[in-house]
């Protein structure tokens, strides 16, 4: 049942987040939503997440906050134009009419048909030697994921700093 | 049922925030709340009623264990979302200092 | 150490070089370019190498299992007829660019960072190709993506900032429909292998979910493939690009992110049904027509180029989505093709920036007298690109065409033909204000590009030239093995289960 | 700690990060060390060592923080934690696979215990911790330069 109320006071903040005019407040207002998602996924009985999301929370509000902080804030003009509302409102309601049909046919929450996690929970501590399961997936049954997790960070910081050089390019002669 | 479609609710209102919204920051703010509902999509597909967090207790053999490995994708999940999410916010900055503002429609340098 | 061992060696190589550049880049002075040419040379032997050792292993399969785990439970890596063509593509075309760009990055500051994320970006579709596991494919998806994101506002000018920041918001949003769909097909089949899903899915029957999971995965793959409803970011996002940056991009990963994931899920998982098809025909018949109508407006040369890459994606998808032998062989060959014509042609454009300049081709004029090994490089890339009989493009083109007639879609075949020469048309436009013609003064002095830039486009004009021999029947395995593969649809898993369990 | 009141924030902060930071990169180094088994692990160890630097830089300002870290010494730090990520993996190709965890499993329950995994953990806590630091010295650097 709290999770119920979670998800709307999700659903409400994220609203608020995107019509409220000062950027500032919006980043406040996303701020609210992450948090709200670290609580959720301590309800859903998953520490690690509620570590990681809570720390990467705040980090992501520590650069938004950066890059909106002195930065004009304008007035902003309400959306583009009205076919762009239009298009997007219909595709949204489309989405939802075609998931609901598709979500039915989905296992019943809190019922995980889970037939390959059962061996990671049988022998999840004995092969691998890890007592947190999360961990010995993460590390050992599906490292290679990690692989590709540690170059998606490499990546982005690299990327970030050849994006933040300050000459581009050599001036020709 | 309805905390899937709760979920897909709050994913619709980051899609709505990415393609409305002329401010680049707020284009970034629907990303972010995009990749928050999508990650809590795949972490409710592994809750089981009264289940137990995956961690083995040293004296009791736990069986009832909530599915670690959506938990274990979804940790990778987010902080792909951080990386992408920065990566936006400096070429946001980038852009402030190049054309001085963050909306969208101004900044039409491109021809074509 | 089995044969299979091979494998990993296409992810180790490029990350290791990779973080060995952005170590010891900045040290020791041409340390990342020796890295770089190593890398890529050793992948495309080893491309190569793959190909024969696939020859010879049994069921033309090759399993690898990361970790010691068996596939259901472990991630494990899958090298098959599909996978290997796609594999030569790319570290081919790779390997050229990376020659190009020792000399083409001279322009640009902080050489070492270019060329780390180029490495990573050819590591996340090395990495993408031979993965056996869905949610892989998304991580190596993401890091090619990111990596193609930084690359493209490599110059921090205005313009590729913007092109940038368009490109990295379409692409992120299409990442969040397929990890959504990801998420469905866990929870519908409790497992992330590729080959199990399958098995799963062909025996557990469903009304709404594969078609509602089918749309997400078209709507992603497709934006990140460039198809027509979702083409916006690339005519922004490739001529901003650096040249050897946008010959990447156009010829090899909208393929490798775009195509081939929508094969694999499609013909692989899913199990395509006819209804897909269609779409996918459909798609792809407007896909060339309106790449080709929107390019003959353009005097930008490589915003042009861009807006064929749209129309010659629609001819692959095209002949993909018939679903007979002989189209799959047309459009694979056809992607085969293209991506070594298109790097081609933004290789040439990059050369004419770096000599004059500018890309626009109302003032360059007259080159080819200054410039003779581009000016001809450039024609055997037009002339195979728009379908002239000795190249390779009219050999996959023809295939294209003749498949649709034998379907019986006549609609289609006649948009395939109109666009071959409206495509004609818009490259003839451009060799001759490039090329031919007058030269304007202030570029009297310009020089030829220098050795290592002429050395790859020559090389890959000869591939252009030559491409038409894939089809005598002594290198027909090539493309056949890939054909199979995906004609084998759903059987996929039982060849891999099977494999696996060996 | 240099605390000289121009840079950085009020002295009432200062002092309080004075205490605080020790403790931050503490608990940090030990989500990394207790990966596999209490929650939490390389990732959310690394990202919560970059906050406690992070921190630092804005309590005392920027200059106390890169005197500690420079830039380009982040990203060799950083490129070093990858390259000992791949190498523990490269360990897995001695006997059979690729990502194999050779070393002894030991009893579960105590800190050395789960063969490569707490390595691993260390090599991403390193990586993760040093690069978003790096990201956070890139913004804020380009900030004071315009």
């Amino acid at each position: 049942m709290e999770l119920h109320i979670l998800l709307i006071f999700m659903i409400f903040a994220a609203i608020v987040a995107i019509e409220v005019k000062d950027l500032l407040s919006s980043v406040i207002a996303v701020g609210a939503v992450g948090f709200a998602l670290c609580l959720a996924f301590l309800v859903l009985k998953a520490p690690d997440l509620a570590i990681t999301q809570l720390v990467v929370e705040i980090l992501c509000l520590i650069i938004l906050i950066r890059a909106t902080i002195n930065k004009d804030l304008p007035l902003v003009i309400e959306g583009r134009w009205v076919f762009n509302a239009l298009s997007t409102l219909g595709f949204i309601a489309v989405f939802l009419l075609f998931s609901w049909l598709a979500l039915r046919e989905l296992p019943r929450f809190g019922e995980p048909i889970m037939e390959v996690v059962k061996k990671y929970l049988q022998e999840g501590v004995s092969k691998t030697g890890a007592v947190n399961i999360v961990t010995a997936v993460i590390l050992d049954f599906r490292a290679y994921d990690t692989l590709g997790e540690a170059t998606v960070l490499f990546t982005s910081v690299i990327g970030i700093m050849a994006i933040l050089r300050k000459p581009g390019r050599k001036k020709k002669e | 049922m309805i905390l899937y479609f709760l979920c897909l609710i709050l994913f619709c209102v980051g899609l709505y925030g990415v393609l409305r919204k002329r401010n680049i920051v707020k284009m970034i703010i629907g990303l972010g709340i995009m990749e928050y509902a999508m990650n809590l999509f795949f972490v409710l597909m592994g809750y089981r009623f009264h289940g137990r967090a995956p961690i083995d207790a040293k004296d009791q053999n736990i069986l009832n264990m909530v599915d670690p490995l959506p938990q274990a994708l979804v940790l990778t999940s987010i902080v792909i979302g951080l990386g992408v999410t920065a990566l936006v916010i400096s070429i946001a900055i980038r852009i402030y200092e190049k054309y001085g503002t963050f909306d969208i429609t101004k900044i039409k340098r491109l021809k074509g | 150490m089995n044969s299979a061992t091979i494998i990993p060696l296409f992810v180790i190589i490029p990350l290791a070089a990779a973080f060995l550049i952005s170590l010891v880049g900045k040290f020791i002075k041409r340390s990342s370019e020796t890295i770089i040419f190593i890398s890529s040379l050793a992948l495309l032997s080893f491309s190569l190498y793959a190909r024969f050792l696939l020859n010879s292993s049994a069921g033309k399969i090759m399993i690898y299992k990361i970790g010691g785990w068996t596939p259901p439970f472990g991630i494990c890596m899958v090298l098959d007829g599909l996978s290997c063509f796609m594999l030569i593509t790319v570290n081919l075309i790779a390997f050229f660019v990376a020659v190009y760009s020792l000399p083409y990055m001279e322009q640009y500051t902080d050489k070492p960072k270019f060329f780390t994320l180029f490495s990573l970006m050819v590591c996340g579709m090395n990495g993408l190709i031979i993965t056996g596991d869905l949610f892989n494919l998304f991580v190596f998806l993401e890091i090619a993506s990111i990596a193609s994101y930084a690359l493209v506002a490599f110059g921090t000018e205005a313009e590729e900032l913007e092109a940038s920041f368009k490109y990295a918001i379409m692409g992120s949003v299409a990442s969040t429909f397929i990890f959504i769909g990801i998420a469905f097909l866990y929870s519908f089949t409790s497992t992330l292998n590729m080959a199990d899903m399958a098995r799963v899915l062909s025996n557990k029957q469903n009304e709404w979910v594969i078609p509602f999971v089918g749309v997400l995965f078209l709507m992603g793959f497709g934006l990140k493939s460039a198809l027509v409803p979702f083409h916006a970011w690339l005519p922004d996002a490739h001529p901003s690009a650096p040249a050897s940056i946008s010959a990447m991009l156009s010829g090899v990963l909208i393929k490798t992110l775009g195509i081939y994931s929508l094969i694999r899920i499609f013909f692989n998982i899913i199990g395509a049904t006819q209804g897909y098809l269609t779409v996918l025909m459909f798609l792809g018949a407007i896909s060339m027509i309106v790449g080709v109508v929107l390019a003959l407006s353009q005097w930008d040369l490589k915003r042009l180029l861009a807006y064929h890459s749209i129309s010659q994606i629609g001819y692959v998808i095209l002949g993909i989505g018939l679903g007979t032998p002989l189209g799959i062989l047309g459009g694979l060959f056809h992607l085969f093709n293209h991506s070594v014509f298109k790097s081609l042609l933004f290789l040439n454009s990059g050369a004419v920036d770096y000599a004059t300049g500018t890309r626009d081709l109302k003032e360059t004029g007259g080159l080819g007298k200054l410039m003779p090994v581009t000016a001809k490089t450039n024609l055997v890339a037009s002339m195979s690109i728009a379908g002239i009989p000795p190249f390779n493009g009219f050999f996959s083109k023809a295939i294209i065409i003749i498949a649709c007639l034998q379907k019986g879609n006549f609609g289609y075949a006649i948009c395939a033909v109109i666009g071959s020469i409206l495509t004609l048309a818009s490259f003839m436009k451009v060799q001759k204000f490039a090329f031919l013609g007058e030269i304007k003064d202030k570029f009297k002095n310009i020089k030829e590009a220098p050795f290592a830039m002429l050395f790859s486009m020559v090389c890959l004009a000869i591939i252009c030239i030559f491409g038409g021999l894939l089809l005598i029947p002594s290198l027909r395995f090539f493309l056949d093995d890939a054909v199979a593969v995906i004609l084998k649809g759903t059987g996929y898993a039982g060849v891999v289960l099977e494999a696996a369990a060996k | 700690m240099i605390n000289n009141p121009e840079t950085g924030m009020t002295l009432i902060v200062k002092t309080i990060t004075r205490l605080t930071v020790g403790l931050i990169l503490l608990f940090g180094i030990y989500i990394i060390l207790h990966g596999h088994l209490s929650p939490g692990g390389g990732f959310a160890g690394g990202v919560i060592v970059a906050l406690s630097f992070v921190h630092l830089m804005l309590a005392f300002g920027k200059d106390v923080a890169v005197s500690r870290v420079s830039k380009n010494l982040a990203s060799n730090l950083e490129s070093i934690g990858a390259m000992m990520f791949l190498l523990v993996a490269l360990l897995g190709f001695l006997r059979g696979s690729f990502f194999l965890n050779i070393l002894a499993k030991g009893s579960p329950f105590n800190l050395f215990s789960a063969g490569t995994i707490p390595l691993s953990n260390i090599a991403i806590g390193i990586k993760v911790g040093v690069g978003l630091f790096a990201i956070f010295l890139a913004l804020v650097v380009l900030e004071r330069s315009k």
